[in-house]
């Protein structure tokens, strides 16, 4: 194993990163408590999580948040939600103070005790979590930050890299070979702040199917290619993407996706992957990974290497109208557009495994390796 | 086969002389399903109604508080079963009918004056509306799983006698009944008697524009015109029109060939009775609870009737007494001449041959409504005819000018005392005695007009407790006061009542179907001239001036609804409202002092600052 | 509100003073809706109708092959534009009939003789069932989204002119037009020809037992009171009894009030015809293409009539002509006494009385059907009644008992002579003429007996190539030839298709839904009365013994297409096998061959011995 | 790290289990190529995998295929999927020989070359391939051997282990310490066949839940019981079941299972961890894990430990019914039938997150510790 690149800049520590959230959290409270003692009903205000309040600018490379805010002043209307905001703020400060976190499936569990004020439904307090992180992202708090985390599989990686992790009892410093595990691979935790890196690899690949990723570190892919590989299993979760993107940001490393060629491969995973959801915007300044672009399988590819294909069903092909029209992140890129097109022409889609068709090792011995040859030709 | 032009060559002569005069009894005979004798089930529902309407009609016209009786017996079939003669099977005999009013089991036959304060007790046999009048799918052809053709063809069915005759043709009905009403009316005088009862088309309401609930002339006699094909028996009319006069007696038949009365007997008779009648006619005929039975009719007409008292002994000898809520008689309609609206060129040309008026301006004003003797000049000088032209003159192009000139003048609608509404509060108060506890509302419209018939529409509506909320709304049909009973699918009152957006009154309506939910509707057409589908009078023909008078009173009826279930809704948010402040006020301070750490008194005086806060806004 | 007992009441005589006598056609002008005139565009159709079914059973009962001609003439309304007078509006001057055989746009008159070699051949104008009779939805009223009050709304309220008039009554029908229709038949003596077409319930078909179009004598005359009614305008008809006879025109108004003929013209014509009638009714009216339209009625009537010629001149002047398929007249049905099944007892009575029978005996073989000698002593000894008794002793009981006594016998279905079905082989070249390709079958049932009335069933079937696979199937009604396109949903017809077990025939069904696929249905209901549920004869009432005989006629073409439709999925099979081997057996060696890596020749030894072990097995 | 035990009984070496599953595979070809040449109608046989022919009987340990054997005779009919069979098994024979693997997917495609006889539809193969595995897992060969693997998720582990896997490419042994893993945990590859195992720990903790199995690693849970944690992120994969069957058999582990108190936690994960599905009964014998026991969350657990609950559903009824009526491990067991009478009793069921109400530690501080303090009191 070899060290070849040290991370850039340390991130914040974590006692500074745990003073400005709860710093936040009681300014707004204070702001709460003088406007109430000045008799006057108090407002809390967010981001609007609405797709309407979301604007994509190249320059910037991933959806951001516009400029609506939703207010949410105290009436007797809005008693028990605000009422469950500032609890769900009184339970994020205190995690922070104790060191701990919960999944927001926990937190719906805590909210049991506030009496009235509890949730009957998870999805109410999933709400309030997410009006609650939009309301920090804003002074650069993050969920995690806010010690909520994600109940969902992280994401698998394998290939040439050292986490430095640190024990989470005793705080010593934790070195992971990644790729010391076998065939198995090391799953990424679902808060990855702390995490620092070391790695000689040149480019990270990005799976969407757990079996290519699988097929691909038996085969000792990244040790050819010196590469890091990362399965997503689907969409890919905040952890995964929020590790991609450090990944990227501090190792310098250019991402190349791996998805199947269909409407949800490109718009659900890889768009969302490159420049975050139109629905959580507030956070795609963490999660999303810029730097991202596409490998595969194109359009052109199911030509190219004479892919089997299913036919696209009504609902692809509104994926893909809604991708032309509504996204502007696949308006903005007229090769995007073009891909779109050419698939919707064909109206065939395409599976990753598909090139098993031709022999189980064609991924990586041909496939693959014909694409990285040329990184310049992926779909931005 | 025979080859054209071969020996079957007929000639016009030969063809000529089989042509005959069809009698309109003949044809009614033929097509009786027409008059609503498909099948026996249908027959006695169709007699019984036939019965009260002219019962009622007869009493309302002479102004008397109707009181009627009615009673179905059914009888053994004498050709099978008995061969001994017999004569009448009850009633003609004073002491049958004279029931005493002290008999637990007979019928409520309490004299007036002690009516009134008996309205709202309970009487000693079943009474009206028992929980069954407005039980959900009782007038609903489409909810009881059993459509009316199935209803039909399983009674037919089930009068077959045995595998014997299989396959044979239809068997007669079972069982034979004999249907008497008896009314406190005035009474028939005995020439007429056998005209009205022996003879279809004849009577006194097809020729004049009045609200009644015959109209043809021909309901009774096609029924007893029916009893007489099913058992060879006339029909017994008993009929006394005062107290000075003796009661007369009479049998009479049906000369199907001539439409011709054919009278059996005719004898005066002691009858307790100082006035009205009583009809007696035997029929084969099948009896059977449930929808569109005898009873659902009779509860729906005593609904439709609050000033109608009736009295009604089933096959098993059970009275059922609905009395009347009302002591006053409905206005009384009044005949109307026609209105120009609608008079149809045929028409016109015959009431220009017939008038009794001299010159052109007098037959405008004369012999139509709502022409005054402006608008009669009007349409002259639109049809460029002189008022003082004279009538014998009028032809040819001149009287088609002038009945072309008839539709270009602006006109008032005709009169509508021919129409005599139920009422807003009678309506109301029908309901009422149902439903205590639901919200009621009623509307009767202004009448209107279609093809220069006036009508008039109302509908009433019961929500809430006490009324089942499961599956679609109970709609109530009736027509000049009856129910209608079969048919609800083809009718434009159902047809309305689809048509109007129910969720905008906080009503449930799935796309196409009826609102459901606990609701009741009672929807009444009056009109000088109900136009049904067919003349067993089932269903209201869907005229576009009509649609739109039921689609306005229902939807009046609606949004009175729509307040209502917006305002219980308003009252619930209240309620809610006030709760919030006491139990989520605390929780905001709660979580102030779990974030700021400030001490428990602080909380408190932030927990009252904010009740006032929110109690201030919520003011606002 | 006047109280009761107050002074409204009325006494007996006074109301007795208001009864009328009410004519028939009073009643009919009022009721027109029960006669098929219920809107502009179904009097339209209506008026053809009769007039097709009269000339059609004239035209037979003469012996005569039917060509009947068919002119709708739009006209100015002259109350509103055109004071000028008028007489006819064409077809009363020789030139306008006398068509040119030679004329492109003419109607396809060639003679008789020439017929016969051409009856395969397109014909010149728009042929029939160009594509169009048998498009799914044609008669279907449940298929086109539209129902029949949806048309007739549309139509009524197309015909309002403008909002000047709104709300204020239904306006008149927008336009006039002259309905033509003229037979090659024997023509009506003069004197017949004012009661035929003036006065309703006037006929020879009434009171026979036989089957035929029309039955009560009262379609034609009904649609020229409504012409009357409508437009003012006297029926207007030409007839010529034979050539050495002059033609006569008639023009007759029917007096309302007394239902009698009021004759306004009368006098000899010029005629190129040497034989047959003309009828013109002027009405208010309204042409619409499409489904249930003359165009489609007129098509259908040539389905089930192919011995006819029908020649037809729709309102934009364009001729459409139906060449008669079949030159031979269908035998002609013959009148039969009535069969004891199904007397009732008034009937009876009323043969009773009527008789020349002098004794019980003859009485019972003369007077009734299927009675032999030895029928009547049964009968008579069930009744305890001497065959010799005198019928004027008949009465009473004896005559309750006789009347009983016939339903204890067993008799012989009526004789059916009196019935004239289509035929299985016409059926099948009707339905071969549309669909070349598909598979036909056609079923006519023996003759059954509903009420003492006999009838039969047919039905017809086409299913595969040239009709559309997608929807219901199609479902062609006909009673006694006549084409049924209003009501499809009531009728017992649609009732029978329903209730067949479609999937048994490898036909899909949804539950409670008409059968699906490539599948036309033709049936035809004959019987010497057919039981309509209205007088507008548009739906077959549901009478279990009628409904039985569809279904079993129905059941009887569907066991044919089941076994059609399981021998083209065995051939099917039996490709798809053949194919099964020649593709997979030798993926079998391949994958035996990569398992145990034997050589290509034993690869291609085992593929040989793998085909014949299942060309063996496939054959067991 | 302390090394306690080694394994006690070395499996077959990958060499010797394939040369079982060629021989098989060349076995069955070789009958069916016999039986052509005496012109017969060929059959294959496999035993049914139907539920109705599946037996329980708890000395055993789990479900187990009965005596139904499905006969497939090469007719006119079965032509198609008698080839596909044939042609799967070729192929399986095929990547023992290159000691490849395939996931079903990956089947899928590959059969895109077989001409006519190539699947339409995925579930197609998938059947043909269940086939296969049910009539090679007579002779003791699985379907990982027939080189068939899922792509699901395997599971992470956590905890005191040490995996011996050997590098794909080079076969050099690779130890992989799995304390040495920081926050995040090991990934089990799809295939454990191969894995070699040293441990110090007393028990295997499996959970149900990600967030449950994340809470517990972060506070070093395994460190402080030794233990390995392992979480199934719902039912558990082939990969996982078979990973917790080989340490529970050779390192002579007991396995406490950790699953939401609902009907889904007992029927669908429980008992098919421990005695395997009925409707895969085929492969039982090599994935359940008779040695485990049910440590909570017991219906008993919601009153004694004051949970919040949801109420059950209709189908969490109908599952217990089920299970009640028709499942032979629950009526085999009288204080599971009681368990489940007593939860459909109350109606209610409650989640592993639940015990958050009393707090983010209470899990780990309170709950186990208790529960582990009577282990005999576990269900069986």
């Amino acid at each position: 194993m070899t060290r070849r690149k040290k991370r850039r800049a340390p991130p914040p520590s974590r006692a500074e990163l745990d003073g400005i959230a709860i710093e936040q959290i009681e300014s707004v409270a204070r702001t709460v408590h003088r406007t109430v003692k000045a008799y006057d009903n108090p407002t809390l205000s967010f981001p609007q999580r609405s797709l309407s309040n979301v604007t994509y600018d190249p320059r910037v490379g991933y959806f951001e948040l516009g400029d609506g805010i939703s207010e949410r002043t105290l009436t007797v209307n809005t008693a028990k939600s605000f009422a469950q905001m500032l609890l769900m703020m009184q339970f994020s400060r205190s995690m922070i103070r104790i060191d701990d976190y919960s999944t927001k499936r926990d937190a719906y569990y805590v909210s049991k005790n506030w009496g009235d004020a509890r949730f009957v439904e998870q999805p109410e307090s999933d709400t309030v979590i997410d009006d609650i992180e939009a309301m920090f992202a804003r002074y650069g708090v993050t969920r995690e930050q806010l010690r909520f985390v994600a109940d969902a599989h992280g994401g698998s990686v394998a290939g040439q890299l050292v986490v430095i992790d640190r024990d989470p009892v005793t705080g010593a410093d934790v070195f992971i070979d990644v790729t010391a595990l076998g065939s198995g691979s090391w799953t990424i935790p679902t808060d990855v702040e702390g995490l620092r890196f070391e790695t000689s690899a040149k480019f990270v690949l990005v799976i969407e199917t757990q079996g290519v990723f699988e097929r691909l570190n038996r085969a000792r892919f990244w040790k050819q290619h010196n590469c890091i590989q990362i399965a997503m299993a689907g969409v890919p979760s905040r952890a995964c993407r929020r590790f991609v993107r450090r990944l990227s940001d501090e190792m310098s490393l250019p991402v190349y996706v791996f998805t199947d060629c269909d409407p949800y491969g490109f718009a659900n995973i890889y768009r969302t992957f490159k420049v975050g959801s139109g629905n959580a915007a507030h956070m795609n300044r963490f999660f999303s990974v810029p730097g991202a672009s596409f490998l595969g399988v194109t359009p052109q590819d199911i030509i190219d290497y004479k892919l089997p294909t299913h036919p696209m069903g009504e609902v692809d092909f509104k994926r893909s109208r809604d991708a032309l029209k509504n996204d502007p992140f696949f308006s903005s890129h007229r090769r995007w557009t073009k891909a779109f097109k050419q698939l919707v022409a064909g109206g065939q889609r395409a599976e990753q495994q598909a090139f098993a068709a031709h022999g189980l090792d064609y991924v990586y011995t041909t496939y693959l390796p014909q694409k990285l040859a040329d990184v310049k030709a992926f779909l931005p | 086969m025979t080859s054209a032009g071969g020996s079957r060559r007929r000639s016009a002569e030969e063809l000529a002389a089989k042509q005959r005069d069809i009698s309109v009894s003949e044809f009614f005979e033929k097509n009786r399903h027409l008059l609503g004798f498909d099948n026996p089930l249908k027959a006695l529902l169709t007699t019984v109604k036939e019965g009260v309407d002219n019962a009622l009609d007869a009493c309302e016209e002479a102004g008397i508080l109707p009181e009627v009786t009615i009673e179905i017996t059914r009888v053994v079939d004498l050709a099978e079963f008995d061969a001994q003669p017999r004569t009448g099977v009850d009633g003609f005999t004073g002491e049958a009918v004279d029931v005493d009013p002290g008999s637990d089991a007979g019928p409520d036959a309490a004299p007036e004056s002690g009516v009134g304060s008996n309205g709202n007790e309970a009487s000693p046999a079943r009474q009206a509306g028992a929980g069954g009048l407005f039980q959900r799918g009782l007038f609903d052809a489409d909810d009881d799983g059993e459509t009316e053709e199935e209803e039909a063809e399983r009674v037919v069915a089930s009068s077959k006698p045995g595998s014997k005759r299989k396959g044979r043709g239809i068997a007669a009905p079972p069982e034979s009944y004999v249907i008497a009403i008896e009314d406190n009316g005035p009474g028939i005088v005995v020439e007429q008697v056998a005209k009205i009862f022996g003879k279809l088309l004849y009577g006194s309401k097809f020729h004049r524009l009045r609200q009644s609930r015959g109209q043809q002339g021909i309901g009774i006699s096609a029924a007893g015109m029916y009893g007489q094909q099913t058992t060879g028996r006339p029909v017994r009319v008993l009929s006394r029109t005062g107290p000075k006069r003796p009661a007369q007696y009479v049998e009479v038949a049906l000369d199907v060939q001539r439409n011709k009365p054919d009278v059996k007997v005719q004898e005066e008779r002691e009858w307790v009775r100082e006035r009205g009648t009583r009809v007696e006619i035997e029929l084969k005929a099948k009896y059977q609870r449930g929808q569109r039975s005898v009873d659902t009719y009779l509860r729906a007409t005593a609904v439709a009737n609050p000033h109608v008292t009736l009295r009604y002994r089933d096959p098993d000898g059970v009275w059922t007494v609905y009395r009347r809520a009302s002591q006053t008689l409905p206005d009384e309609p009044r005949e109307v001449q026609p209105h120009p609206d609608g008079v149809e060129l045929g028409t016109f040309k015959r009431m220009v041959e017939t008038t009794v008026a001299k010159k052109v301006g007098a037959f405008l004003q004369n012999d139509f409504c709502r022409v005054s003797r402006t608008k009669a000049e009007e349409i002259c000088s639109h049809a460029d005819v002189n008022m003082a032209t004279w009538m014998a003159r009028v032809e040819g192009d001149s009287l088609n000018q002038l009945h072309a000139a008839l539709r270009k003048v602006k006109l008032m609608n005709p009169p509508t005392d021919c129409i005599s509404p139920i009422g807003e509060d009678l309506l109301i108060e029908s309901l009422a005695r149902e439903y205590p506890n639901a919200f009621l509302k009623a509307v009767t419209r202004p009448p209107s007009v279609y093809s220069g018939n006036p009508f008039q529409v109302e509908v009433a509506l019961a929500y809430g407790k006490g009324i089942t909320a499961e599956g679609s709304a109970t709609v109530l049909r009736f027509a000049n006061r009856v129910p209608l009973l079969y048919q609800q699918g083809a009718c434009a009152i159902s047809k309305s009542v689809l048509s109007v957006p129910w969720r905008g009154y906080g009503i449930d309506q799935s796309r196409g179907a009826p609102p459901s939910g606990p609701l009741v509707l009672v929807v009444h057409l009056a009109s000088v001239w109900v136009p049904f589908t067919s003349e067993s009078k089932e269903a209201v023909a869907h005229i576009p001036e009509i649609l739109k008078e039921l689609r306005l009173a229902i939807m009046d009826c609606g949004r009175a609804l729509g307040r209502h279930v917006k305002a219980q809704k308003r009252q619930a948010d209240a309620l809610r409202k006030r709760d919030y402040i006491a139990r989520y006020i605390p929780k905001i301070s709660e979580a102030l002092q779990g974030i700021l750490e400030f001490d428990d008194a602080e909380r408190d005086r932030t927990t009252t600052v904010l009740g006032e806060v929110l109690d201030r806004s919520r003011k606002l």
